[in-house]
């Protein structure tokens, strides 16, 4: 896709994305697409460090909460404005993902990968335990009686995950044509060879992990507005991890499009499971796509599709 | 004569836990030289190489580069410094193309980019033999092939030592005098040269100067006819 | 319940002749009443969740098979919230815009109840709620009736009882020892007991929080050993109930009173389990078959819900949260019955106003939605001799020992003696 | 209020715990640290091993133990057969180890569910005679419950060891760790090898399973909140260093119970992680790295 039909294409999103919230639709519909689009930023955002550069984030539930988190202390002291609560959220968790890459980005990838487990729960750990932000009892919000531009939250904060969406996905996209990007690709495929060709990886690393934590705190600052009630154990949700994860895996990792695939096939999926089959049965299948698409097409939809392209014509 | 000094490694010493790898190991290539690095297995060459170009560091000693002294530089700013090296075991970047391969060195350590780096890494492909397989993914090079991409990438860098490590393994004769021809040319543009190699017929013929390594120390340096006619290499190579 | 009984009937004797006279019509020509909830199918609440929707589905079908209310069959829309509050919204906006139902409850749980609050008050509908604590206390929703008796001030109300009963004790208690899971329930307990235990001039020796996830819970009860305390006050969910019961027991805890707030000691899988180490333990409940308990329609409840359950492989004996969930969707049916209305304001007033017979007993609401009255119990675990499940069908194993109107024996004071 | 009392039974209890501790974290040691596979499943199978313990006692009254001992050889098929499957995936294709971690991803679910749909969700508990009792030596007292575990886990800890040093395939895998060439030298084939490494990480499994039904209620989702202590243990412990595993775990649990004893418990958990947060920091090779 050429620099300008993605520009037109990230436009007409966000237009459709603005007209569709002024709609008004049946209120069920902006809170289902604001769950598959923020799988969308979290897959994005995730595919960014652990797609591009080949290092599994376990932590996704640890950024995206501290984006929740900043964004209820926000709320709580200074009352402010859901665009204070983003630019926070986004800079304390792309901190947090700065500090946590400067520790073990040095180290081999798994142990990358169990640092951010361990991240989680000592995050966790001191939330449950910080009173201000309702502790382990969780806190409840009120939003604002009247949401700017809607008339309803619900439509906002569904706009303005559009918008993030929309974002994420076009860090994404500019990242994979730039130098970056090949930077990037180079220390997945070999990070010593990277390194002896020039590549500065540790400070590549840590511009990845910056930019996909900043992207998942980003994800996580509109969820107090949207759920207006936050405890420990639901921002720090195991599923966040899984399915940052699995999206990228099932939609492909070495694009910026694969993430987008994987999140809104497997985020709808899960939405309609959620009313329609019990969802023991969801989780089983998600773990038996996971397994079959990393044996089967390990290369995701998107290797797929090409796979099969590639085929046809000859 | 120490003018002429390029690169100088000073005692250098490498311990993986209690073993040392390296042993308080010294030596000189002059600019423009054509220098051979050859010892048993396991006797710390590609040790030695790995602290050259900085994918190890050095536990003791020094290691100056020009006039610069890059014992603890990371190793991409090695590189820009005009270090490039090869892997012994190829190291491509899989998932990319065979010119994409070249980008990387040619992006991030000579500063090329767009469509005159593109020319560039296409006329090197072209002096490898490569440029047929410019646009395959790297990963489905034969063996062969792999290790002419790693001589290619290595020079994708503009360097101005390149480190060849046994680039030649496994390939026939005519493929090996091809990449011996080619390392000349490169030595006559005024690139220096550390070939490590297993095929004596090519260290002897390329080399000017042959340092021996055996269990981590330094145990003969000198012309091809010295180190042919050194008892101790003689020793260190088909044992007692 | 009665009442209904002769209602129900005429409906249904009138649906019947309805039916016959329209022939090819089915007598429901009108649509179905809906109620819609989300419930904890998977994830940490399930156990209770699924024990729930079986308890509802039995009063769907008991109030179906007398004709359904109003003369429409009554049917349940549910959706599982996986006990994760962030799908809350969804469902419930899925249930009133999509499948439009004509009512919704809550889920179970204070963390499901809670992400469900903004929607229904959105929408000013009558919320009848299945165990949460103080949902209601910042929002005073005039729509929201909470089913656990927890009482007007929900925290306070529900450890106070535990204190009643050990204030009229000797020899008298000085010292206590408050103990926790860091998660919402023990929190929001805890949280009360100290105001309570302030106001009972008690000495606080402990007090402290675990992680949900500690494995060994000897060395807390080590410490707690160590102070001596008169009173053990524990805050708990199943799996870390079990480990202090456990620890207590290896360590040779013994205060005057030990229990209190520990959830798992009414389900059949901790009980039959730790067996003989509960004697003597003081702790909440809410329905136990002690006679004093013995309201209209309960037996043959839990007899019809504990033939289900074996079969889903839920909690086998149904004493906690079964009867409850029937209780909060019989109490919407008798207001719809009542106001004959569909109207949520005059279903809400009706629920508000009434008192209502359930099969727990008489449900009198606040003004908060809470019960007027509390009615925690505190059983004392008593002569447990094995694991056999049967015994807990009986009366005599778990005393009630408050409140007084309910009480059926006396308690073992001080715990040791319990424990011979 | 810190006496000489409680800090024995604080340490005593914390050494128990860590005792536990080895028992789960020994397969991924083995699987992680010497094989080099990252089986983020491994507690999945702890706890399928705990419903092994589980039915048998519930059906047969069997000691949870004898449970454990006699489900080893199926947990050894079943980790060899897994170990196949990941080989045949994964391994022999050069895939990086970020598929091989997707894949026990996927399989932590299957498995996971599996025993939702079996069991359902309700908490198990097995009975024994010894649970709940314990015995005292001086001014220390050793719950059984924990005793119990830690016997058997410093037991099977002693076992691996034996084996990884004195038998020919336990050198063998010691080999396959550090260099496939000695492998061949030694006239081994690495798979082979491998596959009987994996069998026994998931074997130990069985036992390790046993013995957290036996120290407290199990559910399914509980193999999550092991993740993260097994491989911090395997991490600290030096990764593969089957003596280091012990060690590590004997601290662990050793500062579990400390800080659960003198300074409230609310931290002990995260205490743990902030140490292996710290070491990965400072130490990565581990406490006891080679």
């Amino acid at each position: 896709m050429s620099g300008r039909a993605f520009a037109v294409a990230a436009v007409v999103v966000i237009a459709g994305g603005l007209l569709v919230a002024g709609l008004g639709l049946n209120q069920y519909y902006y809170f289902a697409a604001y769950v598959v689009l923020q799988y969308v930023v979290l897959a994005t955002a995730w595919n960014i460090l652990g797609g591009y550069t080949g290092y599994v984030n376990f932590g996704t539930p640890a950024f995206f909460a501290l984006g929740a988190y900043t964004a209820v202390v926000l709320i709580k002291w200074l009352k402010a404005p859901l665009l204070a609560q983003l630019v926070a959220g986004a800079v304390v968790a792309g901190l947090l993902g700065l500090a946590i890459g400067y520790l073990t980005l040095r180290l081999r990838g798994v142990f990358f990968s169990i640092a951010t487990l361990a991240l989680t729960v000592v995050l966790q750990t001191m939330f449950v335990n910080w009173e201000y932000t309702g502790g382990a009892r969780g806190i409840s919000l009120a939003r604002p009686a009247t949401a700017p531009f809607y008339g309803s939250y619900v439509q906002f904060v569904f706009a303005v995950m559009v918008i993030l969406a929309v974002l994420a996905v076009a860090t994404a996209w500019c990242i994979e044509r730039s130098w970056i990007g090949r930077g990037f690709a180079a220390i997945r495929d070999n990070e010593e060879a990277a390194e002896c060709m020039g590549v500065p990886t540790l400070r590549l690393k840590l511009l990845a992990t910056t930019v996909s934590g900043m992207l998942m705190g980003l994800a996580g600052a509109p969820f107090p507005f949207y759920i207006t009630f936050v405890e420990p154990a639901s921002v720090f949700d195991l599923n966040y991890a899984v399915n940052s994860l699995a999206m990228p895996m099932i939609g492909g990792t070495t694009t910026w499009v694969g993430p987008v695939i994987g999140a809104v096939l497997l985020g709808s999926a899960q939405q309609i499971a959620t009313v329609t089959i019990s969802s023991e049965l969801n989780l089983l299948l998600v773990g038996v796509i996971l397994v079959a698409f990393v044996i089967l097409a390990p290369e995701g939809i998107v290797g797929l599709v090409r796979r099969l392209s590639r085929r046809d014509p000859a | 004569m120490s003018a002429e000094v390029f690169l100088d490694v000073q005692s250098v010493t490498k311990r993986f836990g209690g073993f040392a790898a390296l042993n308080g190991v010294s030596l000189s290539v002059r600019r423009g030289e054509r220098f051979g690095l050859i010892g048993p297995n396991g006797s710390g060459k590609t040790t030695l190489i790995n602290c050259v170009s900085g994918t190890l560091r050095a536990d003791g000693g020094r290691i100056v580069f020009g006039d610069q002294d890059i014992t603890t530089l990371p190793a991409h700013r090695r590189t820009r410094l005009g270090i490039a090296r090869s892997f012994q075991i190829p190291k491509p970047f899989m998932s990319m193309t065979v010119v994409d391969n070249l980008l990387i060195p040619l992006e991030y350590a000579a500063g090329g980019h767009g469509a005159a780096a593109m020319d560039e890494a296409m006329s090197i492909l072209r002096l490898m033999g490569l440029d047929a397989k410019a646009r395959v993914r790297s990963g489905a090079l034969t063996q062969i092939e792999m290790r002419k991409l790693e001589l290619a990438r290595a020079m994708a860098a503009r360097p101005k030592l390149l480190v060849s490590d046994e680039a030649m393994a496994g390939l026939s004769s005519n493929e090996v005098d091809d990449i011996l021809a080619i390392l000349f040319r490169l030595n006559e543009t005024g690139i220096t040269v550390i070939m490590i190699e297993h095929i004596m017929r090519a260290v002897m013929r390329f080399s000017e100067r042959i340092a021996v390594l055996d269990a981590g120390e330094k145990i003969a340096e000198g012309g091809p006819d010295q180190i042919l006619a050194d008892k101790r290499v003689e020793k260190a190579y088909l044992g007692e | 319940m009665m009442w209904t009984w002769t209602r129900s009937r005429t409906c249904a004797v009138l649906a019947v002749i309805a039916a016959l006279v329209f022939g090819a019509w089915p007598a429901s020509a009108q649509e179905p009443i809906k109620i819609g909830f989300g419930m904890a199918l998977t994830g940490g609440l399930a156990a209770g969740g699924k024990s729930c929707v079986i308890a509802m589905q039995l009063w769907a079908d008991d109030v179906n098979k007398k004709g359904g209310l109003l003369g429409r069959k009554v049917q349940l829309v549910y959706y599982d919230d996986q006990t994760k509050g962030a799908t809350v919204p969804g469902i419930y906006s899925k249930l009133l815009d999509v499948d439009k139902v004509h009512f919704v409850v809550s889920g179970y749980g204070t963390n499901l109840i809670a992400p469900a609050m903004p929607i229904v008050m959105e929408r000013k509908l009558v919320f009848p709620a299945l165990f949460g604590l103080a949902n209601n206390e910042k929002h005073n929703y005039p729509g929201y009736f909470q089913i656990m008796p927890a009482g007007p001030r929900p925290a306070l109300d529900w450890t106070n009882t535990f204190l009643e009963v050990a204030i009229r004790q000797t020899p008298k208690a000085q010292t206590i020892a408050i103990v926790g899971a860091d998660a919402e329930y023990p929190h929001n307990a805890i949280a009360g007991m100290r105001e309570n235990v302030k106001k009972a001039g008690l000495k606080v020796v402990y007090d402290s929080f675990y992680p949900p996830t500690t494995v060994d819970f000897t060395p807390i009860a080590r410490a707690i050993k160590a102070l001596n305390p008169d009173i053990v006050f524990v805050a708990s969910y199943p799996p870390d109930t079990a480990g202090m019961v456990l620890a207590a027991h290896e360590v040779g805890l013994r205060p005057k009173l030990f229990g209190g707030g520990m959830v798992g000691l009414q389900f059949a899988a901790l009980l039959t389990k730790l067996g003989p180490k509960l004697n003597g333990i003081v702790n909440y409940d809410f329905w136990v078959p002690e006679p004093t308990l013995k309201f209209p329609g309960i037996d043959e409840f839990l007899k019809r819900y504990q033939a289900q359950a074996a079969k889903e492989g839920v909690d086998p004996l149904g004493h906690y949260l079964p009867p409850w969930a029937y209780s909060y969707v019989q109490v919407l049916g008798q207001a719809i019955e009542g106001t004959k209305s569909l109207d949520q304001q005059k279903v809400a007033e009706y629920i508000r106003s009434k008192e209502h017979d359930t099969i727990v007993g008489k449900v009198k609401f606040g003004g908060n939605g809470e019960w007027a009255q509390s009615r925690v119990l505190q059983v004392q675990f008593q002569g447990i001799d094995s694991g056999d499940i049967a015994q807990f069908h009986k009366p005599g194993k778990r005393v009630v020992l408050w409140p007084e109107k309910f009480k059926s024996g006396n308690i073992i004071y001080p715990y040791e003696k319990a424990l011979k | 209020m810190v006496s000489l009392d409680l800090l024995l039974n604080a340490l005593a209890a914390g050494l128990l715990l860590g005792g536990f501790y080895a028992a789960v974290s020994l397969g991924i040691s083995m699987a992680f640290g010497l094989l080099d596979i990252v089986n983020i499943a491994h507690p999945v199978f702890v706890i399928l091993g705990s419903y092994a313990a589980y039915i048998m006692n519930a059906r047969f009254g069997f000691d949870p133990i004898l449970t454990g001992v006699l489900f080893t050889p199926v947990f050894y098929v079943l980790g060899v057969v897994l170990y196949r499957i990941y080989y045949a995936s994964f391994e022999r294709k050069g895939a990086e180890s970020l598929r091989g971690l997707v894949f026990f991803f996927g399989v932590l679910f299957i498995v996971e569910v599996s025993l939702l749909l079996a069991f359902g969700v309700d908490y198990r508990m097995v009975e024994a005679r010894y649970i709940g009792e314990s015995i005292h030596i001086g001014p220390v007292g050793l719950a059984y419950r924990l005793l119990v575990p830690f016997v058997v886990g410093v037991m099977l800890t002693g076992a691996l060891y034996w084996f990884l040093a004195r038998t020919f395939y336990g050198r063998a895998v010691q080999a396959v760790a550090q260099d496939a060439f000695a492998l061949r030298l030694m006239g081994a084939n690495p798979f082979k090898v491998k596959s009987i490494a994996f069998g026994l990480a998931i074997a130990t499994a069985a036992l390790a399973g046993a013995l957290l039904i036996m120290i407290g209620p199990v559910e399914p989702a509980l193999n999550r909140e092991y993740i993260g202590r097994v491989f911090a243990v395997a991490v600290l412990g030096g990764m593969g260093s089957i003596s280091g595993t012990l060690v590590a775990a004997l601290l662990l649990g050793v500062a579990e119970s400390l800080t659960a004893t003198f300074s409230g418990p609310s931290w002990s958990v995260a205490v743990s992680f902030a140490v292996l947060l710290l070491a990965l920091a400072v130490r990565p090779a581990g406490l006891f790295g080679r």
